[in-house]
C-alpha cells in the first residue's frame, strides 16, 4: 500500500513537471530556435543569442501583465498604449525629476488595480474598458510627448545593455521573468486565489475572499508588470514615442495563448507564455533569415503563426478551442 | 425581456444626441442637417461592420474578428481592380466582394474549426494573409471605381445617404432574423452554452459558420462600398474599423460575453462615435486631449448602460 | 582614402511599413535600381526587408536580425525616429554603415538623408499667403499623431503662419496620411467650420479631403496636392473644367535610392556628409500632364537617382559644408 | 477528538424570512441546532432548502429575522462549513489548491505539501479506498469525484474544527457505495459533537443518518420532529405528496417493437421500451449516452424530426440557458418543427410551453421569468419539457432526476411510462437503483464497457451491484 502511494507520488510529480500546457510552447520554440541556427549560425554564440533576443524582455514582461488579466478571464486591449505611456514617462519625467517619476509611475499601478475593481464590481465588460483606458493612455503619452524623443535614464540602460559572464542579458532576463512569475502566480498561496478567480469567483468569495480585492490585486499585478515592461523597453531603446509599444497589445495576447494559455477558465501558465513571447520573435527573426519577397514577408508571419499554433491539435487531443464540444462530452 | 432590450439600445442613442446637441451648439442650428448627414454616411460603415462583428461577439466569449479591416482592404482592391473603372461593372464588383467575402469567412471558420485556434488569434493571423494577398495583387495603386458607382455610394436618396440606406436596410434584416427567427433564437443559445444548445438539438456548427461568413460579407461590402465612396481602394484602408467595430458593438448594448445582441443600439453607437470624434476635432482639442476624451467617454457610457442594468 | 571594392558587399533595406502607395513606389524604386546594381556587379546583394505595421518595436528587432545576417549596410525607413537608435547603436559597433532616409533615426552614427519637412510645411503657408493676400481660413489635415515627420511638418506650417497674420488657420484634424480617414475626419468638422478657402496637408490625403467638400456642396477650397497620381489627374480635370490652381509638393519615394547609393558610396570609402537633404518634388501645373503621362494609374509620380545623380548631389553637400566651414572660419 | 460538551447551540434562527421581489422563499423560520445533532431538511422542489442553507452561511442575508451564531468569529472561519448543491470548486486547480481556497491558514513555504497532506486524509477519512490524486486537476475529475472533494473540504479542519457542516444534496451524484461511506461518517462525525444539516431528496438517507427531521413547504417549515416520529409514509405525506407505490409493469421483448438502436458500446434498444444503464459512477455511462447523442444528430444541420432528444443532468454545464426565460429554455428544441420560412411560431412556442408547464408541474407564476430563478428541481423539469416536447422517436436522459423531488418523481416515471406506451425510447442513465428498477431492461457499466445486460426479473438491486463489482472483488 505505501509503495503504492510512493509510486503514484512520484508519477504525480512527473505529471506535474511535463504539463502539455508547457510541452507545446516548450517544443515550438525549440524547433523554431534550432531553424534558426541552421540558418543563421552567428546566432549561436553570446552576441547573436542577445541580439535575437533582448528586444523580447519588455514583450515577455507585457505578456506577464496580459496573462495575469486572462488569468481572471478579462482581456487587455490597453497593454500596448500603456507600455507606451510607461516609456514616454521614463524617457522624459523620470529622467529630470525621479522623485515625481516614480510617483507616477506608483500611480499607474494603482491605477490599474481601481480599473480592476470597477471593471468587477460594476460588472463591466474588460474588453471594452480597456479598450477606452488604451485610448486614455495614448492621448496622455501625446501630452507627454507629442513626438519621439526623450532618453533613457543611464541606470536604466546600463541596466539593459549589461553583459553577464556565460548567458547574455537576454537570456538571462528570460529565464529570471519565467521563474519569478511562476513562483508568485503558480507556486504562491495568493497567487492560486487568483487563479482560482478565474475558474469560479463564486467558491473564492464563498470561501470569504474579498473578491473585488483580488481582482485590483490581479490587476495591479498586470498593471506592475506593464510598467517593468515599459523601463526595460525604454532601457533597450533609449527614447521612446507614444505609439512605440502599440503592438503589444495583440502580441501579448498571442504569446499568452501561444503559451499554453486559454482565454477562460484561469489557465495559464507563466513559463510557457514567456516562451510564447520568445517564440513569436524567434519567428519574426527566421522570416528575416528567410529572404521572402517583401509582398509575403507580412503574410508569412501570419502563416507562421497557424503553424505554430496548428501544432496545439497534436498535444491536446481535446482540443483548448471552445467548440471542442464533441470531444468534451466523449472524452 | 423587453425591459433588457430597451436600456442599452437607449444609451448609445441618448449618448449621441448629446454629442450632436453639442456640436450643433458650437456651428449653429444652420448646420445641423450637414452634420447629421455625414454622420448616417460614415456610421453607415461602422453599422455594417459592427452588425457582422456583432453576430459573431453574440456567440460567446472569445469570439471576434479580428480580420474586418483586411477583409474589407482585400475585397476593395480586388473589387476595383476587376471593374477597372469600366461602367457598367458595378454588379461585377459587387460579385467579387462578395466572394472576397465568402472566401474570407470559410477560411477563418476552417482555421477555427479545423485547426481549432482560438479566433481572436486565427482571425489575426489570417488578416496578415489577407494583407499580403491585397498588397501582391494590386500593389498599392489606387483604382477609381466606375463613376455610377461613385456617384452612387457618394448620392443620396429621399435626402438620406445611399450608404446609409442599405445599412438601415441590413441591420432592420438581422434585427428580425434576430428577435423572429429561428437562426437568431440558435445563435443566442449558442452564445449563452455552446454544449447545452448542442445537445438541445441546435445545429452550432452551422451556427458560427454561418456568424463568421455573416462579418467577412459584411466586411467585404462595407469595404467594396467604402472604396467607391472614398474614390479607391486603399492598402490601409478600414484599418479605423478594427477597434470601431468592436465598440459599437459593445457600446450599443450587446453583451460581449455572448448569448446577448442588440441591433437599435449599434445604429446609435455607430453614430455616437462619429460624432464624439467631429465634436471633439470642431471644438478644437489636440489629438493627446482628443484621445483621452474619446476613452473616457467611451468607458463613461459604458458604466451608465451597465449600471442602468445591474440596478434594475 | 583608399579605394576600395564594393562588389562583395551586401546592402539591406529595412522598411516599416508597406501599406500604401507611396511605400510601394518606394520598394519598386528600390528594387529597379538596386537589381541594376546587384547585376552589373557594383554590389553583391540589396535585399528589401518589410514589416506590416508601422512599428519600431519590431522594426528594432528586425535590425537585429539584419545584424545577424551581417549586412555591410543597412537602409533604414525608420519607424520612430528616437526608438530605433538602440538598435542602430548596436549596428554601428558591429561595424555596420546605417543610412536612414525619409524617416530618419537621430542615433549619431547613422547617415540621414532627409526631406526637408519642414520647409515643404512652410512653402505651403507661403503658396496660400501668395494666393490670398487679403487673408483666406485655412483647414489643415494633419498625418499620424506621434511621429515625426507630422509633427515636423506642422511646425514648419506654424512658424510661417507667424509671418502672415491674415491667414487663419481654423481647424486641423487628422487623416493619418489615409483618404478615408481624411474623408470621414473632414466631413465630420466641416459643418461646424465657417467658409474654408485652403487646405494644407501632408500628402496623400487631399483626395479625401476635396470627396467630403464635394459632399458637402461648399465652394472647392484650394487644396495643396501632393505627388499621388489621382490628386494630380483630379488637379488636371478640374484644371480643365474651371481652371483650378494648386500647387504639388511631395516626398519623391525614389529618396530609398538616394539612400541605396550613399550606403554603396560610404562602403567604397567615400566621404560623405552625416546629413544630405533631398529636395522635395514640386510639379508645376505645365508639367502636369507630362508627369501624368509618366506616372502608372493609380500609383504616385517619382524620381529615382542613379548613382551619377547621388555623386553629384554628394559632392554638392560636401562643397556646401565646405563652404560653411569657411564662412565660420573666418 | 472530542469537543467542551457545550449545551450552546451552533445555530439559532428566529422568525427568519427571505424575499426574492415578489418570491417569498422562506418565512417565518424558527430552527436551533444543538452540537451532536443531524438535521434532515426536506421538501419539494423550490421548497426553499438552498436558501435556508444560504442564510445560516452568511451568502445570503435575511430580509426579516435574526441569525444566531455563536462560534462565528469571523467570516472566514465561523466553524460552519457548507457544500453547495451546484459544484463549487476551481475547476482549474489541483484538489489540494482548492483546499488552500478556503484554509487561510495555509500560507508560506511548503503549504503545497501540507495542503496535499490535509486533503488526502479528509478524503480517506470519510472514503477510504478512494482514487483521488490531490495533484489532480478538478476538471479532469468525474462529477462524482469533485462530489466528494468537496465534501471532503468541508469536513477538512482547515485550522480550526468544523462544528456545523451542511450538505445541500450531496449523494445527488454518488452511486450508493460511496453515498454509504458519507453516511457513516456523518455518523461518525455528529457522534464525536459535531452539527450536521442533511438535504436529500432521497428519503432512506435520511432516515439511515439524521436523527431530526425538519419538512418544508413554500417557504415554510411544516414539521420539525425527531426521526423515529416519522415513517416513509407520514413524511412523504408531510412533504405534501399522495405516497404512490405504483410499481413498474416491466414490458419484455415480445411486448415491444423492433430495434430502433444499436451502439458500438453494445447498447441496444427497441421501440417503446425503457432502457436503463447503470453501475458506479463515472464508469462511462454518461460519456456513451453523449456520444450516442452527437453521432446520431449532427452540428451542422437541424431536421425538423430530430432523432433523439437529450436530457441533461448536470444542468449548468449541459442544459440551462442563463440568460434566458423558462418559456425559450423550454422551447428550443422545437424551434425549428413549429418555424415557418425560418421564423419562430411565437403563438405555438406560448402554448406548447404552457401545456408542460401544466403537465410537469413548473412552479412558477410566469413562464417568462428567466430559467435561473427556479429552484434546481424545476429547472430539471423544464429541461424535461424541452426533450418531451420534441417528436423525436428516442430520448436519452444523462441522470435526469438529480435534485427532483419525491412527488414530481413520481409524476415524471409516469410520463415516462405513458410516453414509452406511445412508442417512444428511452435510454436513462441513473446514478440512483430505484430509478434505475423502474426500466425494462439495464445495462451495467463497468470501466467504460458493459459487464452484463438485465431483462425481466433479473432487473434487481443484487444483480445490478453485482454486475457493477464483479472484477473489484476477484
Ligand atoms: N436568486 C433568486 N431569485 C429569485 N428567486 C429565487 C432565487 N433563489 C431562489 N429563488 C426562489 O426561492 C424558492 C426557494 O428556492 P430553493 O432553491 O431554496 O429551493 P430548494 O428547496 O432548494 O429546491 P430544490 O430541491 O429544487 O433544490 C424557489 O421558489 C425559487 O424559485
Ligand atoms: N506563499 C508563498 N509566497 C511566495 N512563495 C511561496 C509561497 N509558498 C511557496 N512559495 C515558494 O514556492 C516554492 C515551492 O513551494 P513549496 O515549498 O510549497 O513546494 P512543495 O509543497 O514542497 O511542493 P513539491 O512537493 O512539489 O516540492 C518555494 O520556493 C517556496 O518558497
Ligand atoms: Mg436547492
Ligand atoms: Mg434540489
Amino acid at each position: 500500500m505505501n509503495k503504492q502511494l510512493a509510486i503514484n507520488k512520484r508519477l504525480a510529480m512527473k505529471k506535474r513537471w511535463v504539463s502539455p500546457r508547457i510541452l507545446l510552447p516548450l517544443v515550438s520554440f525549440s524547433v523554431l530556435l534550432i531553424a534558426t541556427f541552421a540558418l543563421q549560425e552567428r546566432a549561436m554564440s553570446y552576441l547573436g543569442l542577445n541580439l535575437l533576443f533582448n528586444l523580447t524582455v519588455p514583450i515577455a514582461l507585457a505578456t506577464i501583465g496580459q496573462l495575469l488579466v486572462i488569468m481572471v478571464n478579462d482581456i487587455d486591449l490597453s497593454v500596448g498604449a500603456f507600455v507606451s505611456l510607461v516609456a514616454c514617462i521614463a524617457a522624459t519625467v523620470l529622467v529630470q525629476h525621479p522623485w515625481l517619476g516614480c510617483l507616477i509611475l506608483a500611480a499607474l499601478v494603482l491605477a490599474y488595480a481601481v480599473i480592476g475593481a470597477l471593471i468587477h464590481k460594476l460588472r463591466l465588460p474588460a474588453i471594452v474598458v480597456t479598450l477606452g483606458m488604451s485610448f486614455i493612455w495614448d492621448g496622455l503619452a501625446l501630452l507627454i510627448l507629442p513626438a519621439p524623443g526623450g532618453t533613457a535614464p543611464t541606470w536604466l540602460r546600463a541596466l539593459m545593455t549589461v553583459k553577464p559572464p556565460l548567458v547574455p542579458m537576454a537570456v538571462a532576463a528570460a529565464v529570471l521573468i519565467g521563474l519569478a512569475s511562476h513562483l508568485l502566480i503558480i507556486r504562491s498561496g495568493i497567487g492560486t486565489v487568483l487563479r482560482g478567480l478565474g475558474g469560479n469567483v463564486r467558491s473564492v468569495t464563498r470561501a470569504g475572499w474579498n473578491d473585488t480585492l483580488l481582482f485590483a490585486l490581479a490587476y495591479g499585478l498586470a498593471g506592475l508588470f506593464g510598467v517593468l515592461a515599459g523601463l526595460t523597453l525604454v532601457g533597450l531603446y533609449t527614447s521612446a514615442g507614444a505609439n512605440v509599444a502599440s503592438s503589444y497589445t495583440l502580441l501579448t495576447i498571442a504569446g499568452v495563448i501561444l503559451g499554453g494559455g486559454e482565454f477562460v477558465g484561469g489557465k495559464v501558465s507563466p513559463i510557457g507564455a514567456v516562451l510564447g513571447a520568445l517564440t513569436l520573435s524567434l519567428a519574426g527573426s527566421l522570416l528575416a533569415f528567410m529572404h521572402l519577397s517583401p509582398d509575403w514577408q507580412i503574410g508569412a508571419q501570419g502563416a507562421v503563426l497557424i503553424a505554430v499554433l496548428a501544432a496545439r491539435l497534436l498535444f491536446n487531443r481535446h482540443g483548448a478551442s471552445s467548440n471542442a464540444i464533441a470531444q468534451e462530452a466523449t472524452a | 425581456m423587453s425591459s433588457l432590450i430597451s436600456r442599452p439600445w437607449l444609451w448609445a442613442w441618448l449618448a449621441s444626441a448629446v454629442v450632436f446637441a453639442l456640436s450643433v451648439a458650437l456651428s449653429g442650428a444652420g448646420q445641423a442637417g450637414g452634420l447629421l448627414y455625414a454622420a448616417l454616411s460614415f456610421g453607415a460603415f461602422a453599422a455594417i461592420v459592427g452588425i457582422g462583428q456583432m453576430l459573431v461577439v453574440t456567440l460567446g466569449p472569445g469570439n471576434i474578428d479580428l480580420s474586418i479591416p483586411a477583409a474589407m482592404t482585400l475585397s476593395g482592391t480586388l473589387a476595383l481592380k476587376a471593374m477597372g473603372g469600366e461602367p457598367g461593372t458595378a454588379l461585377l464588383g459587387l460579385g467579387v466582394a462578395l466572394l472576397v467575402g465568402m472566401g474570407v469567412g470559410g477560411v477563418n471558420f476552417a482555421l477555427i474549426r479545423l485547426l481549432r485556434l482560438p479566433p481572436i488569434i486565427a482571425t489575426l493571423a489570417a488578416s496578415l494573409i489577407y494583407q499580403s494577398l491585397a498588397i501582391w495583387s494590386n500593389r498599392g495603386l489606387r483604382i477609381k471605381p466606375p463613376v455610377a458607382l461613385a456617384d452612387f455610394a457618394t448620392g443620396r436618396s429621399l435626402g438620406i445617404p445611399n450608404v446609409a440606406l442599405i445599412a438601415i436596410v441590413l441591420a432592420i434584416v438581422v434585427w428580425v432574423l434576430l428577435e423572429r427567427g429561428v437562426w437568431g433564437r440558435w445563435l443566442l443559445a449558442t452564445g449563452q452554452n455552446a454544449r447545452a444548445a448542442r445537445l438541445a438539438g441546435v445545429p452550432v456548427e452551422s451556427v458560427r459558420a454561418g456568424a463568421y461568413l455573416s462579418v467577412a460579407v459584411l466586411a467585404a461590402v462595407s469595404g467594396y462600398l467604402l472604396a467607391s465612396f472614398s474614390g479607391g481602394a486603399a492598402l490601409n484602408m478600414g484599418q479605423q474599423y478594427l477597434l470601431l467595430s468592436i465598440a459599437v458593438v459593445v457600446i450599443g448594448g450587446t453583451s460581449i460575453a455572448g448569448g446577448f445582441s442588440n441591433v437599435p443600439g449599434l445604429w446609435g453607437a455607430a453614430l455616437f462615435m462619429f460624432l464624439v470624434v467631429s465634436m471633439l476635432n470642431a471644438y478644437g482639442f489636440d489629438a493627446g486631449a482628443r484621445m483621452m476624451l474619446t476613452g473616457v467617454i467611451i468607458i463613461a457610457i459604458v458604466i451608465a448602460a451597465n449600471a442602468r442594468r445591474s440596478r434594475s | 582614402p583608399a579605394y576600395s571594392d564594393t562588389s562583395d558587399k551586401r546592402i539591406a533595406l529595412s522598411n516599416n511599413y508597406a501599406g500604401n502607395a507611396w511605400r510601394q513606389e518606394m520598394l519598386s524604386a528600390w528594387r529597379t535600381q538596386t537589381s541594376r546594381a546587384v547585376k552589373i556587379g557594383t554590389v553583391a546583394a540589396a535585399d528589401a526587408f518589410t514589416i506590416g505595421e508601422n512599428r519600431p518595436t519590431d522594426q528594432a528587432a528586425q535590425i537585429q536580425n539584419l545584424i545577424l545576417q551581417g549586412y555591410d549596410a543597412i537602409v533604414i525607413d525608420a519607424a520612430s525616429t528616437t526608438a530605433l537608435n538602440g538598435a542602430v547603436q548596436e549596428a554601428c559597433d558591429a561595424g555596420v554603415v546605417v543610412v536612414s532616409f525619409d524617416g530618419i533615426v537621430t542615433a549619431p552614427c547613422a547617415w540621414k538623408v532627409v526631406n526637408d519637412f519642414r520647409q515643404w510645411g512652410r512653402e505651403e503657408v507661403e503658396y496660400m499667403a501668395k494666393r490670398f493676400p487679403e487673408g483666406a481660413n485655412l483647414l489643415e489635415v494633419r498625418g499620424l499623431p506621434g511621429t515625426f515627420v507630422d509633427d515636423d511638418l506642422h511646425q514648419g506650417i506654424v512658424d510661417e503662419l507667424k509671418k502672415h497674420p491674415q491667414l487663419h488657420l481654423v481647424s486641423s484634424v487628422e487623416g493619418d496620411w489615409a483618404q478615408d480617414v481624411t474623408q470621414q475626419a473632414v466631413a465630420g468638422v466641416l459643418p461646424s467650420l465657417p467658409k474654408i478657402d485652403g487646405v494644407l496637408n501632408q500628402g496623400g490625403e487631399a483626395y479625401g479631403a476635396a470627396q467630403a467638400f464635394r459632399a458637402s456642396d461648399r465652394k472647392m477650397p484650394v487644396i495643396i496636392l501632393s505627388n499621388a497620381q489621382d490628386e494630380l489627374a483630379w488637379w488636371a480635370q478640374q484644371d480643365r473644367d474651371n481652371g483650378y490652381q494648386s500647387i504639388s509638393i511631395s516626398n519623391a519615394p525614389g529618396i530609398a535610392t538616394v539612400a541605396f547609393w550613399v550606403a554603396q558610396q560610404i562602403l567604397d570609402g567615400k566621404e560623405v556628409p552625416k546629413r544630405l537633404t533631398v529636395p522635395l518634388l514640386h510639379i508645376r501645373q505645365q508639367d502636369l500632364d507630362s508627369v501624368l503621362a509618366k506616372t502608372p494609374k493609380g500609383s504616385v509620380a517619382d524620381q529615382i537617382f542613379s548613382q551619377a545623380d547621388v555623386e553629384k548631389l554628394i559632392a554638392a553637400a560636401r562643397d556646401k559644408a565646405v563652404q560653411r566651414s569657411q564662412e565660420a572660419s573666418q | 477528538m472530542s469537543r467542551d460538551n457545550h449545551r450552546q447551540p451552533v445555530v439559532t434562527l428566529t422568525g427568519v424570512s427571505k424575499s426574492f421581489g415578489p418570491v417569498k422563499a422562506l418565512d417565518d423560520i424558527d430552527l436551533t441546532l444543538s452540537p451532536g445533532e443531524c438535521l434532515g431538511l426536506v421538501g419539494h422542489n423550490g421548497a426553499g432548502k438552498s436558501t435556508l442553507v444560504n442564510l445560516i452561511n452568511g451568502t445570503l442575508k435575511p430580509t426579516h429575522g435574526e441569525i444566531h451564531t455563536p462560534y462565528a468569529r469571523n467570516r472566514r472561519d465561523s466553524g460552519i462549513r457548507s457544500v453547495f448543491q451546484e459544484l463549487s470548486l476551481c475547476p482549474n486547480l489541483s484538489v489540494a489548491e482548492n483546499l488552500r481556497i478556503c484554509h487561510g491558514g495555509l500560507s508560506g513555504p511548503g503549504w503545497r505539501t501540507r495542503a496535499r497532506e490535509e486533503i488526502g486524509a479528509s478524503l480517506s477519512r470519510i472514503f477510504p479506498g478512494h482514487d483521488i490524486d490531490p495533484n489532480a486537476e478538478v476538471d479532469t475529475l468525474s462529477i462524482a469525484q469533485r462530489q466528494m472533494v468537496e465534501i471532503a473540504i468541508g469536513f477538512a479542519p482547515r485550522g480550526s474544527e468544523a462544528r456545523l457542516v451542511i450538505l445541500d444534496e450531496p449523494t445527488s451524484s454518488l452511486d450508493a457505495g460511496i453515498a454509504g461511506q458519507l453516511l457513516e461518517h456523518i455518523q461518525r462525525f455528529c457522534d464525536d459533537g459535531g452539527a450536521v444539516i442533511f438535504i436529500s431528496h432521497m428519503l432512506g438517507e435520511i432516515f439511515q443518518v439524521t436523527n431530526r427531521i425538519v419538512v418544508m413547504k413554500d417557504g415554510r417549515m411544516v414539521e420539525d420532529r425527531a426521526t423515529e416520529a416519522f415513517c416513509h409514509a407520514s413524511l412523504v405525506e408531510a412533504m405534501g405528496h399522495v405516497a404512490q407505490q405504483a410499481h413498474a409493469t416491466r414490458r419484455t421483448a415480445e411486448m415491444l417493437g423492433d430495434e430502433v438502436l444499436t451502439s458500438p458500446e453494445g447498447i441496444s434498444a427497441r421501440r417503446g421500451e425503457i432502457v436503463g444503464l447503470s453501475g458506479l459512477a463515472g464508469h462511462g455511462q454518461a460519456e456513451a449516452l453523449a456520444r450516442l447523442y452527437l453521432d446520431s444528430t449532427s452540428g451542422w444541420s437541424a431536421r425538423r424530426e430530430p432523432a433523439m432528444a437529450f436530457v441533461a443532468g448536470d444542468r449548468p454545464r449541459d442544459g440551462v440557458l442563463p440568460l434566458w426565460s423558462i418559456l425559450r429554455n423550454a422551447s428550443i428544441s422545437t424551434l425549428n418543427a413549429a418555424a415557418r420560412w425560418g421564423m419562430v411560431d411565437r403563438r405555438a412556442e406560448a402554448a406548447t410551453a404552457a401545456d408542460w408547464q401544466q403537465r410537469i408541474g413548473i412552479r412558477t407564476n410566469d413562464l417568462g421569468n428567466t430559467i435561473t430563478s427556479l429552484s434546481g428541481g424545476n429547472q430539471q423539469k423544464v429541461l424535461f419539457a424541452r426533450a418531451l416536447a420534441t417528436s423525436a422517436p428516442i430520448v436519452v436522459m444523462d441522470d435526469p432526476m438529480r435534485g427532483v423531488d419525491v412527488g414530481t418523481k413520481q409524476d415524471v416515471y409516469a410520463m415516462i411510462r405513458a410516453e414509452a406506451a406511445q412508442g417512444r425510447t428511452f435510454l436513462w442513465y441513473s446514478t440512483e437503483t430505484e430509478e434505475v428498477c423502474q426500466c425494462d431492461r439495464v445495462f451495467v457499466f463497468r470501466n467504460g464497457t458493459i459487464s452484463a445486460e438485465l431483462s425481466g426479473a433479473e432487473v434487481n438491486e443484487e444483480r445490478i451491484l453485482a454486475a457493477s463489482f464483479e472484477m473489484q472483488e476477484n
